[in-house]
């Protein structure tokens, strides 16, 4: 299935998680779990040393990752072995993709994750500026280059990510890194207004937490949802109270049932 | 993004979407006002750089390492400025160029806590609110440093995360400035990161090659041969280099940290060292593009070196550019070699350098000084073909910070020249 | 002797014949060298503060300060020459005439250590031997500047009688002295001493105000209203005074060390605090007449001060007959002001002081600061009337020799502006 | 009996200690002793916190002195209590002198020492040229000047020194500060020559510790010795150990007689 696809009947909930968090093994099972929840894409993080976007939380999960072994090697398995029908978008810096292979430049890594089987790309530290190789490998090999709008993004800058951006738009909420917030932030609908003539499904992340928070988010006009960190909670509070795999899975699967009901409780409304 | 931002492929702009904005209004403020002096800030920064800071700084002969390696040796003494270290050029001029934008709060990482502290000063003096984001590791090793930052009235925040060291506290401080740019600026500490940050960063620092430059003028009535200084981030480097750039005649030598290997340890992703130059590859680190110490898959490696402002596993992209174009010769200096040269200019200059400035020097003993068990001496044609007739070096900070750790470090080695400490061993007291 | 050895009935040469000869031979040589330039040797000199000193300090003005105390305060800032303090002017000073004398060896006393390290420094910047004496008390307290001594290549000779302080380190150095005069020269450490010491040191220091009172011109077009400087010995007093004296519209404010307590303990011989111009009285000590702390039979009392440098029973004879004449006021400051002083100085202005050099700080605010529970605020008129609209302040040194007596003292002590600590006591490591 | 009246008959040895070294009681027993020991006068010291120009050895007895409590008022009491017949020398720091009494300045101290029977003085830190002061008190109450040539003083210093000086002077015999040495100084000949035509008494100090090198000192031409740190090491060594006021005494004493019968010899040989 395409990314646009997954937005195409119903608003789309697609939760973050690390690959590799805390472990090989059990972040397998975890993605499986959220797409039993009712994800319609998953934004899979190849975790890299220096992750600076992402907040406390994420950035744990991602020593966690690191730690337990993840290399983009191993990532590249992880994503061949994982049996859910989601697409899977790799969500990592730019240096790993860069220094993947024998030459350098982006190509090489593009090529292997689509054969593994991703979709598309979210690059937190490529600006639109910079990304003309990454596109060009992308469009070689037929996958999605998704951009992050964030409510500072104005003028030419926005241009500039238009015309390269597809699968969807990725709109922060607000400004900050990633993290679990309890406000949903009223820049949602000026940041969607800014970018309503774009051709692509807009979805809205960062603060997201709750089942009402998602319904909301899809009332200002969202596309999709995308919740990482209260869900990246849910994975490092099970590690540190020594929780089983499966527990950790459930409980990830009804985090993510909440969520999506959410989501479509908030387009129900809306009709 | 003009082509500016970039060195050859090197520099850019790798950073999160939400701080773009930041970054094109520090772009343009750095034009306006760095650039083209608008509303006289240049004036206002070279006058209080003259008043606050102390400069010019003297360019000293240092007499008794001249007569050591048979050539005119020159020091220039950052070391003097306001703080201890160069870095205050930088510090200042960006706390400046903050309150000229408008900004109310001023964040800045730091590793050694010689950046925080020059920030610190910086904030204090202009009367703006200062936070500094330190790795906990480097608070319970740096703690005269974070007493000064203390004490001059910045908030230390401890970067719990990870090791606990520069790399953490950098991170944290764009964490931090990306939820709150719209009143903060970030005072990055070397002429790394996002463009324009290497240039401006650059230029602030570039004040110490034009004073060099017509003061070996002056002295000598001529250019130098050569032009020696440590490289870490690579600020004091590009401060020391830049108006020599263009004289073809004068080779530039940027001394990195040799650590205590050159080789890397693929499988701990240690390296023990800090020789990005030497021994690094492009790659993309905290904003920019630049030659960078990483494992085969891109994961960014921990160096090490015995001094801790140059433990740092990237470069500025300017340098990186001036090194594959052969303008700058990278060489590193192990830590052994950085002791002993620490040693040398205490004793023979009575100048205490900091343990980043004594690799410098320990390059100069390799190239030109004496036989020794394990090296032979160069022969004086050769040596001279490599420094010149005329050498001017960059004493980039003092070593005060450093002697509870040259105290320990001198113990843990054999090294010729360390000075006996016995007294130290005999009478009690608060130090080691 | 010349008659020139006396300031008044203050001064002379009260020495053990053995010391005689150096005595005149010194003087012989101060007349030549320092009076004359003879062979060039104050250019030299001159040209050496320069580039090995970094001379001139900038005058710079405390932005913040002056609108605190609604007056034009400027801060002479000897804290940025090499060393860290104006010790080296003294120590450069006569380390370079011993050479010009052809003296073989340099021996000094030190209390804090500064000015050891200063010593300590310019020998080795010059090339000849040094030993340096110093209680064994003070070497316990002071490891950081007995390291930075020994880095240099200095002997430090420890000194185990009495109480193994700064009054003992003078009595062992003076004896060293007369057994060793025809190589050695005694390089003392403030204006105090027998004729010829007490002008030499003001010489050297002089350069302080020379600079100074050109600078306050060419920045405000007029003479200041005041000038301040701390006094211990009264080195940088003196030199930031002399090129005042004649300009009878200053007024020369010598900030002395008040302790706890400006009374006097004559049961056990102790003086808790430091003020020999404001409460000693005439009497000899090391070699000259002057004010000092005594008991009534003319023992010589322990004195008490926060900061080291200041902890002395004895001033300049020169300061003595300029108090006695009313040309020079002395106040003094006791050690709470001082470290309020030291913390505001650091917060306000991002320059962090010596203790020493706090001491004027302090004065600065009592006459001029804002009311506080103990003290009403002077009116505006009293305060101008007393400061004037222009002050000059000497800032003597930097603080960072200080950091772990300001964390002690701080903590015991209950003072408004002291920074919180806390995040020393939550992350261990080597400090404290 | 007059300080030169001591030199006149044979060569006089002439003995310090500190007064109230280790306690007052303890040091009126050690100057008896020493007189019984034979000594022609006595250099008695009067301690100062600041004793600049003698040895480690002195200055620890200084030290001593002070903590046992002696002040100029105790000296004074203990001069008059010393049951000896020998001139007392008072030997000090020009600050005690000074200060003493009601005004500034020596006249003061020196009409009480006169007082309590003392004969002359000896201040170190004094150079002939401030001694002014002090010379006419002495010579207002009939109290002899002392002063101190060294090896390296000459020309005119010589000459103030000549014409102040009473009843001996006091021959330094080598650079340094007080101290017992083992060898004895060659300066001495040469530092008699330079004073040949002074009308005082010469007595040679600085090192003297043995009855042979008190010979070999007079036998160099001077009228008497000086000793005090060879006697004052005896008065450490005792209060260190712990011995009896009386053991002490008797030790002074017998060092004492070996000097004096050294400085007879040196003027048998020399007849
Ligand atoms: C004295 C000194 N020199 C050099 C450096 C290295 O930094 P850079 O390479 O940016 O000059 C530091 C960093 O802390 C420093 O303190
Ligand atoms: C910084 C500083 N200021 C002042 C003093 C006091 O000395 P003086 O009164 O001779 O200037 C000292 C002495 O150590 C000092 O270090």
């Amino acid at each position: 299935m395409s990314l646009e696809a997954a937005f195409a009947d119903e608003p789309a909930f697609v939760p973050y998680i690390a690959a590799g968090d805390p472990s090989y093994e059990a972040s397998l099972e975890y993605v499986e779990a959220l797409a039993r929840g009712g994800a319609d894409a998953i934004e899979l993080g190849l975790p890299f040393s220096e992750p600076i976007a992402e907040g406390t939380t994420i950035q744990e999960a991602i020593v966690r990752a690191l730690e337990g072994g993840m290399t983009p090697q191993r990532y590249l398995e992880f994503v061949s072995e994982v049996d859910a029908d989601v697409p899977l978008v790799c969500m990592t810096y730019y240096n790993l993709i860069y220094q993947y292979g024998e030459s350098d430049g982006p190509r090489s890594f593009v090529e292997a994750a689509a054969e593994a089987g991703i979709e598309g790309f979210v690059v937190p530290d490529l600006p639109a500026e910079e990304a003309g190789p990454l596109r060009n490998a992308c469009d070689e090999f037929g996958l999605d280059l998704v951009f992050i709008v964030a409510p500072t993004t104005e003028g030419e800058r926005l241009e500039t990510m238009k015309a390269q951006v597809s699968g969807y738009v990725y709109v922060q909420a607000r400004l900050g890194t990633t993290g679990a917030r309890d406000d949903v932030s009223d820049h949602t609908e000026r940041s969607l207004a800014r970018i309503a003539d774009w051709d692509v499904p807009k979805a809205v992340g960062f603060g997201i937490k709750t089942g009402e928070h998602a319904e909301r988010i899809v009332r200002a006009g969202a596309d999709g949802i995308i919740v990482g960190s209260a869900l990246v909670d849910i994975v490092a509070e099970g590690h540190e109270n020594g929780d089983s795999t499966a527990t950790v899975a459930d409980r990830l699967e009804e985090k993510a049932r909440e969520l999506k009901q959410g989501a479509l409780a908030g387009a129900a409304v809306e009709q | 993004m003009s082509t500016d931002s970039k060195f050859g492929d090197y520099g850019g702009q790798y950073v999160p979407e939400a701080l773009m904005p930041a970054i094109e209004e520090l772009t343009d403020a750095y034009e306006r006002y760095v650039l083209n002096n608008e509303d006289g800030f240049m004036d206002e920064f070279r006058d209080r750089m003259r008043d606050f800071g102390g400069r010019p700084m003297p360019l000293q002969r240092a007499d008794q390492l001249s007569a050591r390696y048979d050539t005119e040796v020159y020091l220039k003494r950052e070391d003097l400025l306001h703080g201890g270290a160069h870095k205050l050029n930088n510090a200042l001029g960006q706390v400046l160029l903050a309150k000229y934008m408008g900004k109310e709060r001023i964040i800045a990482e730091t590793g050694a806590g010689q950046h925080g502290t020059a920030t610190a000063m910086a904030a204090a003096h202009l009367d703006i609110p200062c936070e500094i984001y330190m790795g906990e590791t480097d608070i319970a090793r740096q703690r005269p440093n974070v007493f000064r930052m203390r004490t001059n009235g910045a908030e230390v925040n401890p970067v719990t995360t990870g090791r606990g060291t520069l790399k953490e506290a950098i991170s944290e401080t764009m964490r931090d400035w990306s939820r709150t740019v719209e009143n903060t600026h970030y005072v990055i500490g070397s002429i790394v990161g996002p463009h324009p940050f290497p240039s401006m960063v650059r230029d602030f620092h570039s004040v110490i090659s034009e004073e060099a430059r017509q003061q070996i003028q002056e002295k000598t009535g001529d250019l130098p041969d050569s032009v020696l200084a440590c490289a870490g981030g690579g600020s004091n480097t590009m401060g020391m280099f830049h108006h020599f750039i263009d004289d073809e005649s004068v080779d530039l030598y940027a001394v990195e940290a040799g650590g205590s290997s050159l080789s890397v340890d693929e499988e701990t992703g240690v390296a023990p060292n800090s020789a990005s130059l030497s021994t690094g590859n492009e790659g993309v680190l905290h904003g920019a593009r630049t030659k960078i110490l990483q494992d085969s898959d891109g994961q960014i490696m921990e160096s090490h070196s015995v001094s801790a402002g140059l433990d740092y596993a990237g470069v500025g992209p300017e340098l990186a550019y001036l090194v594959d174009e052969g303008r700058v010769e990278p060489v590193n200096v192990d830590d052994d070699s950085a002791l002993e040269a620490f040693h040398r200019l205490s004793q023979d200059e009575g100048i205490i350098p900091a343990l980043e400035t004594a690799h410098a020097f320990g390059y100069l003993e390799r190239v030109a000084g004496p036989a020794t068990e394990g090296r032979a001496a160069e022969s004086r044609d050769e040596h001279h073909d490599r420094l010149g007739d005329s050498v001017v070096i960059n004493v980039s900070g003092r070593g005060d910070k450093d002697l509870e750790t040259v105290i320990e470090e001198t113990g843990n080695r054999d090294l010729d020249n360390a000075p006996d400490m016995s007294i130290f061993r005999e009478i009690g007291g608060g130090m080691l």
